[in-house]
């Protein structure tokens, strides 16, 4: 409880919270967590950094064709999260996860489980961009040509345009593809690595902060594909633009400190929510 | 400089080294510098100059030649004392494990030698390749010698003593000296290069130890490691004499060089020790046939010679021009 | 002795002129709260002071102690009766003069003492003692003057800063021109001996034949003194040394390089890289005698068993040794370089399902290839240069080959053998060694010519 | 959607099926790799235990040393008849004499002259020189018998040790029938017994095996090294410094960059010829010194140094020096306060292996007149010297058995050595790395 | 003339352009590039990487005391622009940069001119956070340090505090301030790169895109701090959020593949835009 609490303090008092009772110093997260018809289902995951905790008991499930929206003030654990979800923590040198997180009923943290498969189904953007030291085109080519997705070099090429366009960058960069991927601006780098991860199709897609360096037309194609995504993919995405939450979301989970405050229809969310916390930060929207 | 230094030949730097060490130990003296350069190393350095830079001696495992000798005169190096200290025999040797061997001057030249007489008057590059077509009363084995390179002065030795001897023993080919000396020269000092001779580098504790790990191979070093390894390798019968101390002293063994070394009498008087050191190396307590440097392998010169050798040595008598 | 003492008088000048500056510069600051007014801070006025008090009078102090005894001498001998010193050579005046030091340092001298030597040697040691105070006064006038100056041009506009750097960067460009001085002396050192050799031998013979057989050339009073000086079977034994060297560093050493840094736990990698470093250590006669008396016969042996004729010197013996020796040249600095590739690169990887290997092979080492590079011309340059090894173990035949089994020999080891042997004035044999070493040199600053363009080409950045 | 795979139907396929499908190929291959590298580590690991094996082996009997010990009458009128206990007259007294006495009443039944010559040469010839130091230390002894050990020859060294082969023929050994005969029985005596050999440790080296010591060589070395690595770091790390990041890329950068590279081609040995022509003929720097050593061992591992530092800063991400020249950090500042840390790492990797290299070469110091005869322990960087490898490469040559296995204890020597002066570069470059 | 037209006319079509009868093809500048009281003038800035030409012509004015805030598609040299201000080109291989960029009159690509104390001058927050892989304290203490910012260690731990609190990652970070700053979360370390800036109280400060990894409420802090360092400094922002623009800036200016397309007073550049670009870029937000 912290400068964020404060700030936020000042700006609600604007605001009726009539009706609500909420405690603003309980963790236990509000709203429904499950879906129909899960495919990531998550139940009391801790996360700690060495002797610190980044996250504490979540549980959240994430739809088949649905958009998930991670909200939370900057170090609540979004990230960490995120990352859990594809085991890029495994990384992490003193990163260790407990609780269970399953992907179609398989625990993923499972010691005989292969995170290889997994990060194939399992697609990440990270929230800097990662551009390999290679040309634009190899960038995106990468993955195809690890898994073995084309058969031959005008395949290659193909799904290489067709992914960098779905991006919004190829108009930008197709002359000079086989330039190096380092020497992009931020927000092109970002396409980049959104080119790249979709270019191998995951069919769950975990997006932290995919448009923070984009301009709103970018972020509008971005956005754009997300929706397309959704009809055949599961997406999660962590972004600190609520408007984008509501524009391209249909669930919303707020993060607090390391804790799943609320989840729920994003609608409900940013209209209605029911905890204290999740009310604070959605009005504090405008402070 | 108040140290006397010492430079040349890596043969005898053990006897030089040993001397100095018990020059050292009496005391009144520091010890000398002693540094291994080769023979001619060391001759260039002596015949540099005069002067604190340059050295005082250098040992030798053959004589200084006229060569040297004009060279050390052009840079002022005008007195040389000549120290003829004892010998070194060349040993033919093999290991131990197997059968010793009894060669001839003859069947080393045959075997070793670059272009044979072919005993049709001219001259044929070497067919033999077991020691069986050299002699047929050897064995049955390869020819494979381990010997020093073409820069050593050991080869030196061994091409002038061995080969030469070897080569002149054939009646057709020392006639050949008197019609036309240089193709005679090249006959019988040319050593084959097609792998029956192996260079082995300086190191003869190789090759010793090469010898004892490839029964069949013969290796060309000097006495003392024989005399030191008696138990690993065996010397071979050169016409009929084996190489023991009293053979190569006596010179019954063929194969034998003289080993020297050189003072630079500018430097007496003025670089402290050197007629000490001098006295040192040529008592009968260091280089005596029971002296400690008989025991380091230097075979020892005749009684009377050494009785001469050190009575000029002591007195630092100037040499003259050598011959050649 | 006594320098040494100077040197750290001089060195505790310097902190002090550094402690003075820095307050002279705070001072004129107006104070501790105000040292914002300073161009720089205030340690840097405090350096600039030090290098102005350090810098002149250790330059004064090591020209002095060059040339302090050459004056001492000549103004000893000067004062020796003429009649001592007529027609003496310079050597025998280097004798006489040390004799005269013998004297006056007490050490031990051989002839009798004359009169007038034991006054030179008086005047000697006399002199010595002016002339060593006069430097320690001359010195610390040079460093205190040094400090003065400092300390009056010490204002707070004054750029300190920039001073002090550029003196770096000039000492560090001096520091980068010493490969330059090195490659020029390495040249002139046997520039003149080869184009002697070259006026006995022709060159075309030396880079165009194929036959070297310096042994009849031994002795001016030998046969056909001229020898054959074919350098070509030279330098193919050479390279084939060293690809054989490289075709066992190479592999071993990149992949314990990946191994380690990607694979084995830090325990292990961090006990791991230190042992293997040591291979680099052990000395080159070591590994010549592990090559000629276990390596090779063991190959022999094999050979025998597989009805192969090996030479007992075989070129495969010694070039799996030397491989051997430079593996921590290649797994050493690649690991570094491997260790250095950011995380966030392997993260991107790892998110798109690539299996460890995949990362490493497809994204890590292109991105540590000008490291890897690097290390990999090192080692091969170790290879090239490298001599003792296959002295003792592949021999000196210089046989013209491709077969890795037979006995070869390289520029390095006849380079040894022709300056360490029986040498003589002026024989072409002995000239060899300087025209080897010069061609090696040519052909080595050739390959990294090319191999500077090539590196260049395929330079990649990361982040 | 993206994907254009497609199944036999022509139905797009998922990409974890085709991920799936080739995963067990791609396994295999990512075990192969990893077996590979392991292989590696295990392999460069087993040649250095083979040659560690190889030379423990050889060499640690050279740490023990055999003595006899006899009861030597210090008898008052030999060693000091006036008894004044003047140091002078103490030391130029005859001590061989007692030992030799002790001895022979030993076995009062060898009065053979040649008997009593082969008696007498069981001692080595340095043990007077032991018994007067001992005297000398503390002259107590005189007048006294005391039982003393007694330095004994080489050659009865290695028969003790076993190096001798009692089996083989009298005339195939050096030590004779009797010889084996009088140690027998002074061993049933417990006269015999090895003791921990200090000599090795302390003395200069020697003719004789039992009096050679590494002490001279090492002290070589240290001086050698210490002045070596303190010009060559500081020279390597300035000059890769500047190349890396200061200097303008040009024609004269490249220049200096291949000049670099075609260095670490040079044979060491025209280092030495290099070292001779230079520093020795034209500066005049003292020939068979550390400090001529040094000057020819730095510039011979400068290209080490200076091409494994740039391959350090050059792995150094760019973003880093943005972040320090952002906030106002010179370029001197940022190179020292951030990069050189980071690249820290390298460039100790680089001088270890350049100082390893130093400590282990022997071919340029053979121009510089390094491989020579000195007793006396070096006291500065001026003293006529001669350093580790080239000790071991004239002990490798010497004709004496004994010198074999002080040859291998020397290389441990060295090795030990090694291992004290990387151990500070390894924890202090352990304490740099770090991953970013 | 790519995707971005594309998009942009697909949705300017539904607003009403009436009187703008403006070239969508000349990229010379509109408006009023000047101010009164300029710390910052370029003139004809053209920079170039190797061979392409990342910003053409750019002439601007950034006043004392005032916001000046760039907006522009991805990748049409906002960054490469601000970089120019404080020399940091200088470190790219290949750039190059031409025209005349005074800082209070002193051109700062003079040849005799000292890039160092420039930099602590104009300091600068980059698009990407790359914090010193050195604890959080000694990121901030860097630069006071180099400069001598401070006399003693408790002055020196006053000014970390306050520039991290400042930064609004105080109470985040309080407690492990001895941690290595890259071990902080996304938006944790960009406030990091923050406050290392401030914390030397540079006169001119650029910022790209500083808030891109912020939630609301860390983003209303950098803003008001933004705010509190307009009275006496110059500060240049990159944003892609216009309402942060709105919010923060008096001027703004619009960036377009190279060429600085229009600059004005704020309020006008959002609501009356001159050129027909900018009015696209302007009006697409919402698309
Ligand atoms: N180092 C570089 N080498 C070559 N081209 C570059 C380099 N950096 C940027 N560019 C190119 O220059 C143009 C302008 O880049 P810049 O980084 O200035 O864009 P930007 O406006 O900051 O974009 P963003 O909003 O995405 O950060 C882009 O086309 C980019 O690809
Ligand atoms: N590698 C790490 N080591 C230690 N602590 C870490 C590490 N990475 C993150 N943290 C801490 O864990 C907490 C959660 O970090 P995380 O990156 O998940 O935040 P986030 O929600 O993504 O924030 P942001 O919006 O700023 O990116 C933060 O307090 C952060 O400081
Ligand atoms: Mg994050
Ligand atoms: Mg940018
Ligand atoms: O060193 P040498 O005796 O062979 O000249």
């Amino acid at each position: 409880m912290n400068t964020l609490v404060e700030v936020m303090d000042k700006t609600t008092g604007a605001i009726s919270s009539a009706d609500l009772a909420k405690d603003r110093h309980s963790t236990a997260t509000v709203g429904d967590i499950t879906v129909a018809d899960p495919r990531i289902t998550c139940r009391n995951v801790d996360v700690w950094y060495g002797a610190k905790q980044a996250i504490r008991g979540v549980s959240l499930d994430i739809g088949k064709n649905e958009v998930l929206s991670m909200i939370g003030p900057s170090g609540c654990g979004k990230s960490t999260f995120l990352r859990c979800l594809n085991r890029m923590n495994d990384t992490i040198d003193g990163c260790r996860v407990t609780g269970s997180i399953r992907l179609d009923g398989q625990d993923i943290y499972d010691k005989g489980l292969d995170p290889v498969p997994l990060r194939a189904q399992v697609g990440m953007v990270f929230q800097k961009p990662n551009p390999f030291p290679k040309s634009i085109y190899e960038n995106v080519a990468y993955g195809p040509r690890i898994h073995g997705l084309t058969n031959n070099k005008a395949e290659l090429d193909e799904l290489v345009e067709g992914s960098l366009q779905k991006a919004g960058l190829w108009n930008e960069v197709k002359d000079r593809l086989d330039q190096p991927g380092t020497g992009l601006s931020g927000g092109q780098q970002q396409r980049l690595c959104i080119a790249r991860t979709i270019a191998v199709s995951p069919e769950v897609i975990l997006m932290d902060e995919p448009c923070s360096a984009l301009d709103p037309i970018a972020t509008a194609i971005i956005e754009e594909l997300i929706d397309e995504l959704r009809a055949n993919y599961s997406i999660a995405i962590v972004t600190h633009s609520m408007q984008q939450a509501a524009r391209v979301s249909q669930r919303t989970a707020y993060f607090h400190l390391g804790d799943l405050i609320e989840v729920g229809e994003t609608n409900q969310i940013f209209t209605n929510p029911q905890h204290r916390l999740t009310e604070d930060y959605i009005t504090g929207r405008f402070g | 400089r108040d140290t006397i230094y010492i430079v040349g030949s890596s043969t005898v730097f053990p006897f030089s080294t040993a001397v100095a060490e018990t020059f050292g130990r009496t005391g009144k003296f520091k010890t000398p510098k002693v540094e291994s350069t080769g023979t001619g190393g060391g001759m260039k350095l002596f015949c540099g100059g005069v002067g604190v830079d340059h050295p005082d001696i250098t040992n030798a495992s053959r004589a200084m030649k006229a060569s040297e000798f004009e060279a050390c005169q052009e840079a002022g190096v005008k007195e040389i004392t000549e120290v003829k200290i004892g010998f070194d025999g060349i040993a033919i040797a093999n290991s131990k494990s197997a059968e010793p061997w009894d060669l001839s001057l003859k069947d080393v030249y045959l075997a070793l030698a670059k272009d044979i007489p072919d005993g049709k008057g001219g001259f044929m590059a070497n067919p033999n390749k077991t020691w069986k077509d050299v002699n047929a009363e050897l064995p049955d084995l390869k020819i494979e010698v381990l010997g020093p390179p073409p820069t050593s002065g050991t080869r030196d030795a061994f091409v002038e003593l061995a080969m030469e001897g070897g080569c002149n023993s054939i009646p057709e080919i020392k006639d050949l000296k008197k019609s036309d000396e240089k193709k005679h020269k090249a006959v019988c000092q040319g050593i084959r290069e097609d792998g029956a001779y192996i260079e082995a580098g300086e190191n003869d504790n190789l090759i010793v130890q090469k010898l004892v790990a490839n029964p069949s191979a013969l290796g060309i070093f000097g006495y003392s490691f024989l005399d030191q390894n008696t138990d690993k390798v065996q010397g071979a019968k050169i016409d009929g004499v084996e190489p023991t101390y009293d053979t190569i002293s006596d010179g019954s063994y063929p194969i034998s060089r003289s080993l020297y070394f050189y003072v630079k009498k500018a430097h007496v008087g003025t670089i402290p020790g050197i007629e000490e050191y001098v006295k040192e190396f040529t008592s009968d307590k260091a280089w005596g046939p029971d002296g400690y440097l008989a025991d380091k392998g230097l075979i020892a010169l005749p009684d009377e010679e050494r009785a001469a050798v050190a009575e000029a040595a002591q007195s630092l008598k100037s040499m003259e021009k050598p011959a050649k | 002795m006594y320098s040494w003492i100077l040197m750290l008088v001089v060195l505790a000048v310097m902190a002090g002129a550094y402690q003075l500056g820095r307050r002279r510069a705070i001072a004129s600051a107006g104070g501790p709260k105000h040292i914002k007014q300073l161009h720089s801070l205030p340690t840097y006025y405090g350096l600039y002071a030090a290098l102005w008090a350090g810098i002149p009078a250790l330059l004064l102090m090591g020209l002095w102690s060059g040339f302090q005894d050459r004056i001492l001498i000549a103004l000893v001998t000067a004062k020796l009766p003429p009649a001592m010193l007529d027609g003496l050579s310079d050597g025998r005046l280097s004798l006489l003069v040390s004799d005269i030091r013998n004297l006056a340092t007490g050490n031990i001298v051989s002839a009798e003492v004359t009169p007038e030597i034991q006054a030179a040697a008086d005047q000697y040691a006399r002199l010595g003692v002016i002339a060593q105070w006069s430097m320690w006064a001359a010195v610390l006038a040079v460093a205190l003057a040094g400090m003065a100056y400092a300390w009056m041009r010490t204002r707070p506009q004054m750029r300190a800063r920039n001073r002090v750097e550029s003196i770096f960067s000039i000492i560090m460009i001096i520091f980068s021109s010493i490969a330059i001085l090195t490659t020029l002396g390495i040249v002139l050192s046997v520039l003149f001996e080869s184009l002697l050799f070259f006026q006995k031998v022709s060159p075309l013979e030396f880079f165009f034949g194929t036959n070297w057989s310096p042994q009849i050339a031994l002795r001016a009073d030998q046969v056909g003194a001229s020898g054959a000086f074919g350098a070509i079977p030279l330098f193919t034994g050479t390279l084939m040394v060293s690809v054989i060297a490289m075709l066992v560093a190479v592999p071993i050493g990149l992949l314990s390089a990946i191994y380690l840094s990607e694979y084995a736990n830090r325990h292990v990698r961090s006990t791991a890289k230190p042992i293997l470093e040591v291979l680099a250590g052990i000395p080159t006669v070591v590994y010549g005698f592990f090559a000629a008396l276990t390596v090779a016969p063991f190959i022999r042996s094999l050979g025998a068993s597989m009805g192969l004729d090996v030479a007992s010197e075989s070129a495969l013996a010694a070039g799996l040794v030397m491989g051997v020796m430079i593996i921590p040249f290649v797994s050493s600095l690649s690991d570094d370089v491997i260790n250095a590739v950011p995380q966030s690169l392997r993260d991107g990887s790892y998110a798109l399902g690539a299996t460890q290997s995949e990362t490493i092979r497809r994204v890590v080492i292109p991105a540590a290839l000008p490291g890897i590079v690097g290390g990999i011309l090192l080692a091969v340059s170790r290879a090239i240069g490298e001599t003792m090894i296959v002295v003792m173990a592949a021999g000196l035949a210089a046989n013209l080959t491709a077969n890795p089994l037979d006995s070869v020999t390289t520029v390095t080891v006849q380079i040894v053998t022709l300056l360490t042997g029986d040498q003589e004035f002026d024989s072409a044999k002995t000239l060899a060694a300087f025209a080897l070493g010069l061609t090696l040199f040519l052909v080595t600053l050739t390959l990294n010519v090319i191999a500077l363009s090539i590196v260049r080409k395929y330079r990649e950045q990361y982040e | 959607m993206n994907n254009p795979a497609k199944d036999a139907a022509g139905a797009p396929r998922r990409t974890i099926d085709i991920v799936q499908s080739s995963l067990k190929r791609r396994y295999a291959r990512e075990r192969r790799f990893r077996l590979l590298g392991a292989t590696a580590v295990v392999l460069g690991m087993s040649f250095v235990a083979l040659l560690f094996a190889d030379i423990i082996l050889k060499g640690y009997t050279a740490f023990q040393q055999t003595y006899i010990q006899l009861p030597i009458e210090l008898a008052a009128e030999a060693i000091d008849p006036d008894g004044t206990r003047d140091p002078a007259v103490l030391a130029r007294a005859d001590y061989m004499k007692p030992i030799r006495e002790a001895l022979r009443e030993q076995f009062p039944e060898v009065t053979d002259r040649g008997d009593r010559r082969l008696l007498n040469s069981m001692i080595s010839v340095g043990a007077p020189d032991l018994l007067r130091e001992r005297v000398m230390a503390d002259p107590q002894l005189i007048g006294t018998t005391q039982e003393l050990w007694i330095l004994a020859d080489d050659d009865i060294d290695m028969l003790v040790k076993g190096h001798i082969d009692r089996e083989a023929a009298e005339g195939d050994r050096r030590v004779k029938d009797q010889m084996i005969g009088w140690i027998d029985r002074l061993d049933a005596e417990g006269r015999v017994a090895k003791h921990f050999n200090t000599i090795f440790f302390t003395h200069g080296t020697s003719r004789e095996p039992e009096l050679a010591g590494i002490a001279g060589a090492l002290m070589g070395s240290f001086y050698t090294l210490v002045l070596t690595l303190s010009l060559s770091f500081p020279i390597g790390v300035g000059a890769a410094l500047y190349l890396e990041e200061f200097a303008p890329k040009n024609r004269w950068t490249d220049l200096i960059e291949v000049n670099i590279n075609n260095l670490a081609a040079v044979p060491s040995i025209v280092f030495g010829l290099l070292g001779l022509a230079v520093f020795i003929a034209f500066f005049g720097v003292p020939r068979s010194t550390p400090l001529v050593a040094a000057l020819v061992l730095t510039l011979m591992t400068l290209p080490t140094i200076i091409i494994a530092s740039r391959a350090a800063l050059k792995s150094v991400p760019p973003s880093i020096r943005e972040a320090a020249l952002g906030v106002g950090a010179s370029p001197l500042q940022t190179q020292f306060h951030h990069v050189l840390p980071l690249a820290m790492p390298g460039m100790l990797t680089g001088t270890i292996i350049g100082m390893a290299q130093a400590l282990g070469e022997t071919a340029p110091l053979l121009m510089i007149g390094m491989i020579a005869f000195i007793v006396d322990i070096p006291k500065g960087f001026t003293d006529a010297a001669t350093v580790l490898p080239v000790q071991i490469f004239l002990w490798a040559d010497s004709p004496e058995r004994g010198f074999v296995e002080r040859t291998s204890a020397a290389i441990l020597v060295l090795l030990a050595f090694l291992f004290v002066m990387n151990l500070a570069a390894v924890l202090l470059r352990r304490r740099f790395e770090r991953r970013w």
